[in-house]
């Protein structure tokens, strides 16, 4: 399994790991300990004296103190360890929707920012800075084997950085009640070997593909003709509406809906039906299409690499 | 139903009405077939000065959720663009009471789905149904034509009209 | 077995004044809590403050005029206040009915500004945080000025048509205490609503 | 009758159920009331657990999942645990301090009766799909007004008006009665732990409520009138609902874990036959606590990305809570240890599985503490095993520790002690088999509050587990159920003093009379019914033609004057459905306010306005303070 707080996949998580494994040592210790001394109590014959009652008492409370301060500590430097400002990041703006995650790779160069939905594609061993903001109610971003969570707020903009150590997907979920669809509203996070996505990122900057076949011809024209226009954006066509995630790669990704579903063409096909069966309360409305008009459009869909 | 322990269903008739339930239902989808089937004829223009067609009745006009989710499509599908936030600028306000082409309900999904002389273009093609009839509690409830407690309160951004719950009504 | 000890209370007083009595107690928890409600609001003022860039947002700072007649009523119905409290520890009715009939003139006084108060503000709740916590944080006193004006209307009522006896004193002096209170808020209020908005813009 | 019971006893009939004001009846009402809802919500997690146990599974989808988590946490936190620590208070406190009723008895019965229309409110329109829909913390703007339609949220602002003034009623209520009305001789040193934890809790009720009267009020505006609190684009803010909410939140779980803590240095000292050690070092513990509480709110925001900072010192406060937390332990370890023999009596059966369980959440809580953990733990499913081991753990078996071993006195027969094993171990077993493996759950990447998963996670195991657990507390319930009922069906009445415990509540009959006390004892001694000489005097001359009980000072309990109490009224009921009336009105439209507080006004004025022939009697026997001074000093005197 890859969402993981105890397989970290990066230097970040890992401190992390480690330090919750210190603090389960602890507090095992402490729990053995004072059971121990409970059972003991419990199954005593013989009245134990006041005094020696009262030194244990005492010092347990100076241990208590002493492993309290420690653990402090420990967390203390782990955060400042977290903390460090990173060098060279890869800066990326996530803004989440009820139920889907908005990505904009940031560029000097306007032409150069890559936009996507759902999955951040990141280069290895690069640390990553991720701008996090809501566009409309709370939402928290949480890839467990890269990174502790952070929440993403309407109305402000909080920071997290992700290091990945080595390529692989890595699952998250949003862990901020978000409504209906919380239950669907993961994240792929998926690191590639840095020549591999400066490739993906170059991939991803072109238009859409054009149709090969015809049926991929007249799904394109059942996109445009239909309702999808309303809310998608297909760069390289008239479609350009920003309400929903942007569909110029689409097929190129792993998972259909906030990983809802596998992205496949059926699954697709499925989703445009009757989105409201796979994940109830959605915002996608229902499509009412012909069955070969359906069929086309999963074709085009399919061809959106 | 909106009943969920129907042992309690006579009590709570008694106490509370069967309004409320109305309001709360979150359809996400409706059945395809006849439920939001306009059943009047979409224009108003009858040849010939025929008798008025019996007005359909909006699905939505007492249904909370519809009406938040057409506040949240007139942004989505810019009807801002034209109607401003409700106050009207290229296309009319629509938080009046003076309506060009009728203000019920079935008269407002015409005018959606088939658009109007002037500018006001046909979405039928682009909406499904239950999203326009959404649409169309929306509007009304601009104008504060609907009951106060399924009209939506203010949104989270700036606050360019009064919240439709805020509003004056216009019968 | 020795016969048991008895300790006799049948002379002890059936009631008493100040922190004895267990009203003083539950006026003071009421204070307590409304207080916390006060100061929390207040707290939220200024947090509202710390995320606005100019303060307020937009347009004027509320008006000084009614805002400032209003301390000064308050501040002078402390005058009728006390000495309905002493009257009611001397349990002397006539002194008690004429101070509270005082202290009800001076609270319809009050209460008459502070509807045109509430018209000079320059703001509205619904048009940014501002107006709503500058309308919450003068709502929440009204309330408090209302409710405390209706229980010292019952209570002199009460002191002119009985039935009375003993600790019907002990009320009206709980009930200064509470005015006390109701005054004393206001003064941080008021700084909050009329100052701050001049002193930090 | 003799005049003493005249005096006290009610009314027959349904008149003298709905108007009366003896703490005892109002209390008992109260624990039932809050089992009902506690039952209710418990449900409710049922069908969660079944939902959850099976991946994809359909049983419920994400609009009823919702509203089902939202109502099991809104009702479990204000409508049974906080209330039903402070009603199995408002029963006993009186008794413990050996007093007859508590100081406001009216406002004692208005108290209950809002508390009672206000979970009924919220349990009606739940059955009328109007539950609310945003979780027990209902953050904005998800329960806002653009975002959550219809009344659902409204709702659930008003049970947090009712429940809290409710709750600030019996605050007040138990600071008085401890702090005023103790029997003489019972000095603050020498007041039962449990009165000391209550009186702790209240004074945390008093300050945190206020704030999360604020933060909904303030919600409710924000949908109903168009207020800007929580809108970022009007210069609101959303975490302004998050302080205001934990500044109240957090506190809020203290004054749950406190009262039990409470019960616990009653229960377990009666049956290790022990004073408990470190009296002193117990209750500077629990002040310790409450002042802390107070100052770690922002650990439930640690993700929202404010300066590290002040992260940090809400990291050592939150750390630093375990030290009085661990005293208490490590103090009752030390009790156990120099009793006698111990007796494995049901009561004390709970309250060990307090330690094995509630140790557990505070170590995880150390955990969820620490800024950098909290980032990975946080609002995942470890977060949900941890505050049910504290709440569970921490609060619920004392609480059944204190039901079976408070039981004979209210009700005046024994619970069975089989079926009290059972019901332990079952509660036990079940408890830690449906709650210990969300722990591993949450590191596996689970997040809470998802109505379903996909069966690539591998989480389906686990979850089905953990709900074969809650199955078992399900049933480990039933058997507490019927053990109730065939107990208060069997004959034979429990003594007074059936555990030979120390405490006043002990000295009269099980259950109690109405005057609690034939006579009020003088106490020299903490633990009074295991001294010798007990009591040591009794007081005498309270007059019993009107409901007097003595009124003692603050710290010596000296005998100061002497309070009449107010008589059974039919008034705070009326009130309360006014106040009801007005709250249920006020979800619709603000000018329910103002309307709605015209019989408010009306019934609290009933409510105050003396009775004339009840006035004259009270001039029968008054005593100015000015003739009772000299009176005052002779009995110092005779009391020292």
């Amino acid at each position: 399994m890859n969402h993981q707080v105890l397989a970290p996949a990066g230097p970040l998580s890992s401190e992390i790991a480690q330090l919750f494994w210190v603090f389960v040592a602890v507090a095992a210790v402490v729990y053995l300990l004072v059971i121990g001394f409970l059972v003991a109590a419990l199954r005593r014959r013989n009245e134990a004296s006041m005094r020696t009652a009262l030194r244990t008492v005492s010092v347990a409370v100076a241990i208590t103190s002493v492993i309290l301060l420690g653990l402090g500590l420990s967390d203390f430097f782990a955060g400042r360890a977290l903390a460090a400002t990173p060098h060279d990041p890869l800066r990326v703006r996530v803004t989440a929707h009820q139920w889907w995650w908005e990505i904009e790779y940031s560029d000097a160069q306007p032409a150069r920012r890559v936009r996507t939905a759902n999955e951040l594609r990141i280069p290895t061993q690069r640390p990553i800075e991720l701008e996090l903001t809501a566009d409309d109610v709370i939402h928290s971003f949480w890839v467990p084997s890269l990174q502790g969570k952070k929440d993403l707020l309407p109305g402000y903009t909080t920071r997290l950085d992700l290091i990945a150590s080595r390529a692989g997907v890595y699952e998250g979920q949003c862990a901020e009640f978000c409504g209906f669809q919380h239950a669907h509203m993961s994240i792929d996070v998926i690191a590639l070997e840095p020549q591999a996505f400066t490739a993906w990122y170059d991939a991803q900057l072109s238009a859409a593909a054009e149709p090969q076949n015809p049926v991929a011809a007249h799904g394109r024209d059942v996109f445009l003709g239909s309702t999808c226009v309303m809310c998608h954006n297909i760069q390289g066509t008239d479609a350009s509406a920003v309400a929903g995630p942007d569909l110029t790669h689409i097929a190129s990704r792993r998972r259909l809906a906030a990983g809802t579903v596998p992205n496949n063409p059926a699954n697709l096909a499925a989703w445009i039906r009757d989105p409201q069966a796979l994940k109830p309360g959605t915002h996608m409305p229902a499509t009412q299409l012909a069955g070969d008009d359906l069929a086309a459009l999963a074709a085009y869909l399919s061809e959106l690499r | 139903m909106c009943l969920r322990f129907p042992e309690l269903a006579a009590v709570l008739l008694a106490m509370t009405g069967v309004a409320g339930c109305e309001r709360e239902q979150r359809r996400f989808s409706e059945p395809s077939g006849d439920a939001l089937t306009i059943t009047t004829p979409l224009t108003d223009i009858e040849a010939g000065g025929q008798a008025q067609p019996a007005v359909a009745k909006s699905p939505y006009d007492e249904n909370a959720f519809a009406i938040s989710e057409g506040q949240r499509l007139f942004e989505w599908f810019n009807c801002s663009g034209c109607h401003a936030h409700g106050g009207g600028a290229l296309g009319p306000a629509l938080m009046d009471d003076v309506w060009i082409y009728g203000s019920e309900p079935d008269q407002i999904y015409s005018t959606i789905v088939q658009g109007r002389p002037n500018g006001m273009p046909a979405f039928g093609a682009r909406i499904p149904r239950q999203q326009v009839w959404q649409l169309v509690a929306f509007v009304r409830s601009l104008s504060g034509g609907l009951r106060k407690d399924v009209e939506p309160g203010r949104t989270d951004s700036m606050q360019m009209r009064p919240a439709p719950s805020q509003t004056q009504d216009n019968p | 077995m020795t016969a048991r000890s008895t300790i006799d209370v049948s002379r002890l007083p059936t009631y008493a004044f100040g922190h004895r009595s267990l009203m003083w107690w539950a006026t003071m928890g009421m204070i307590a809590i409304e207080g916390t409600v006060f100061a929390i609001a207040i707290v939220a003022y200024f947090y509202l403050r710390g995320q606005s860039e100019a303060w307020p947002p937009s347009g004027a700072p509320p008006d000084l005029l009614f805002g400032t007649i209003n301390t000064v009523i308050l501040l002078a119905s402390g005058i009728p206040n006390h000495f309905a409290a002493r009257a009611a520890e001397r349990e002397d009715l006539r002194s008690v009915r004429l101070w509270m009939v005082t202290c009800l003139v001076m609270a319809v006084a009050f209460q008459v500004v502070r509807a045109l108060e509430f018209t000079t503000l320059n703001t509205h709740w619904t048009a940014n945080a501002y107006g709503s916590i500058v309308f919450a944080l003068l709502a929440l006193h009204t309330t408090h000025l209302v409710t405390d004006f209706i229980d010292t209307v019952v209570l002199t009522v009460l002191m002119f048509t009985g039935p009375l006896n003993g600790r019907r004193f002990v009320d009206v002096s709980e009930n200064a205490d509470y005015w006390w209170f109701v005054l004393a808020a206001w003064i941080p209020i008021y700084f909050t609503i009329y100052l701050v908005p001049r002193l930090f813009p | 009758m003799s005049p003493l019971e005249q005096t006290w006893a009610d009314k027959p009939g349904i008149l003298g159920w709905l108007s009366t004001v003896d703490h005892k009846r109002i209390g008992l009402r109260f624990v039932v009331t809050t089992l009902v809802f506690f039952a209710l919500a418990g449900q409710l997690a049922a069908v969660m657990r079944l939902q959850l146990a099976r991946a994809d599974n359909h049983l419920v989808g994400p609009d009823l999942y919702n509203q089902l988590f939202s109502v099991h946490g809104t009702a479990m936190m204000f409508l049974f645990a906080v209330p039903v620590m402070e009603a199995v208070a408002l029963y006993l406190i009186p008794l413990m301090v050996g007093t007859r009723n508590v100081a406001f008895p009216r406002l004692n019965a208005y108290g209950y009766w809002l508390f009672l229309f206000g979970g009924v409110m919220l349990f009606v329109v739940f059955a009328l799909n109007i539950g609310p829909e945003a979780g027990w913390f209902n953050y904005v703007p998800l329960s806002g007004p653009e975002f959550s339609a219809g009344k659902r949220s409204d709702f659930w602002a008003q049970l947090i008006t009712f429940t809290e003034i409710s709750a600030l009623i019996g605050a007040i209520q138990i600071i008085t009665t401890a702090f005023k009305m103790r029997a003489p001789g019972m000095t603050l040193a020498r007041m039962p732990l449990f009165v000391w934890a209550m009186v702790v809790t209240s004074f945390m009720i008093v300050f945190a409520m206020p704030s999360v009267m604020l933060a909904s009020t303030f919600l409710i505006t924000d949908r109903l009138v168009s207020t800007q609190f929580y809108n970022p684009a009007e210069g609101g803010d959303v975490l302004l609902w998050q302080h205001l909410f934990w500044f109240f939140g957090h506190p809020e779980v203290y004054i749950i874990f406190v009262p039990a803590l409470g019960m616990i240095s009653e229960i377990l000292p009666t049956f290790a036959r022990r004073r408990v050690v470190g009296y002193v070092a117990m209750v500077v513990a629990l002040v310790t606590i409450a002042f802390l509480s107070f100052g770690l709110w922002v650990h439930h925001m640690f993700t929202t990305g404010l300066p590290p900072l002040g992260m940090s010192f809400f990291t050592a406060a939150s750390i630093m809570i375990a030290l009085p937390t661990g005293l208490q332990i490590f103090c009752w370890i030390a009790t156990l240890a120099t009793g006698k023999r111990v007796q494995f009596a049901a009561p004390l059966l709970f309250v060990i599985g307090f330690f094995f369980i509630f140790i557990i959440g505070g170590l995880t809580g150390v955990m969820l503490g620490a800024t950098t953990l909290d980032s990975q733990l946080h609002d995942s499913y470890f977060v949900v095993a941890h505050l049910h081991y504290v709440l569970i753990g921490g609060a619920v078996f004392p609480l059944f520790g204190g039901f079976y071993y408070w039981f004979p006195k209210l009700t005046g027969r024994m619970l069975s002690e089989r079926a009290g094993r059972w019901n332990f171990w079952l509660f036990f077993v079940g408890f830690n088999v449906a709650f210990f493996p969300m722990h591993i759950l949450g590191l596996q990447g689970m997040p809470r509050r998802v109505y379903t998963y996909s069966a690539a996670s591998g989480w389906e195991n686990l979850n089905l587990l953990s709900t074969l657990g809650a199955f078992t507390i399900a049933v480990s319930m039933l058997v507490f159920l019927v053990n109730v009922v065939m107990s208060l069906r069997r004959a034979g009445r429990a003594p007074h003093n059936p555990w030979n415990a120390a405490t006043l509540e002990w000295a009269t009959s099980s259950p109690p009379p109405a005057y609690n006390f034939a006579t009020i004892p003088v106490v020299n001694s903490r633990t009074p019914l295991w001294e010798q000489k007990f009591p040591m005097a009794e007081v005498t001359g309270l007059p019993d033609i009107l409901p007097t009980v003595l009124v003692t000072r603050l710290h010596d309990a000296e005998p100061d004057h002497v309070a009449i109490l107010p008589t059974p009224s039919l008034w705070p009921f009326l009130a309360a459905i006014a106040t009801t009336v007005m709250f249920v009105g006020s979800v619709f439209t603000p000018w329910a306010v103002v309307w709605g507080a015209v019989p408010v006004g009306i019934t609290l004025i009933g409510w105050f306005w003396p009775d004339k022939e009840e006035a004259a009697r009270m001039l029968s026997i008054e005593v100015k303070p000015s003739e009772g001074e000299a009176r005052v000093v002779a009995l110092r005197e005779a009391l020292s």
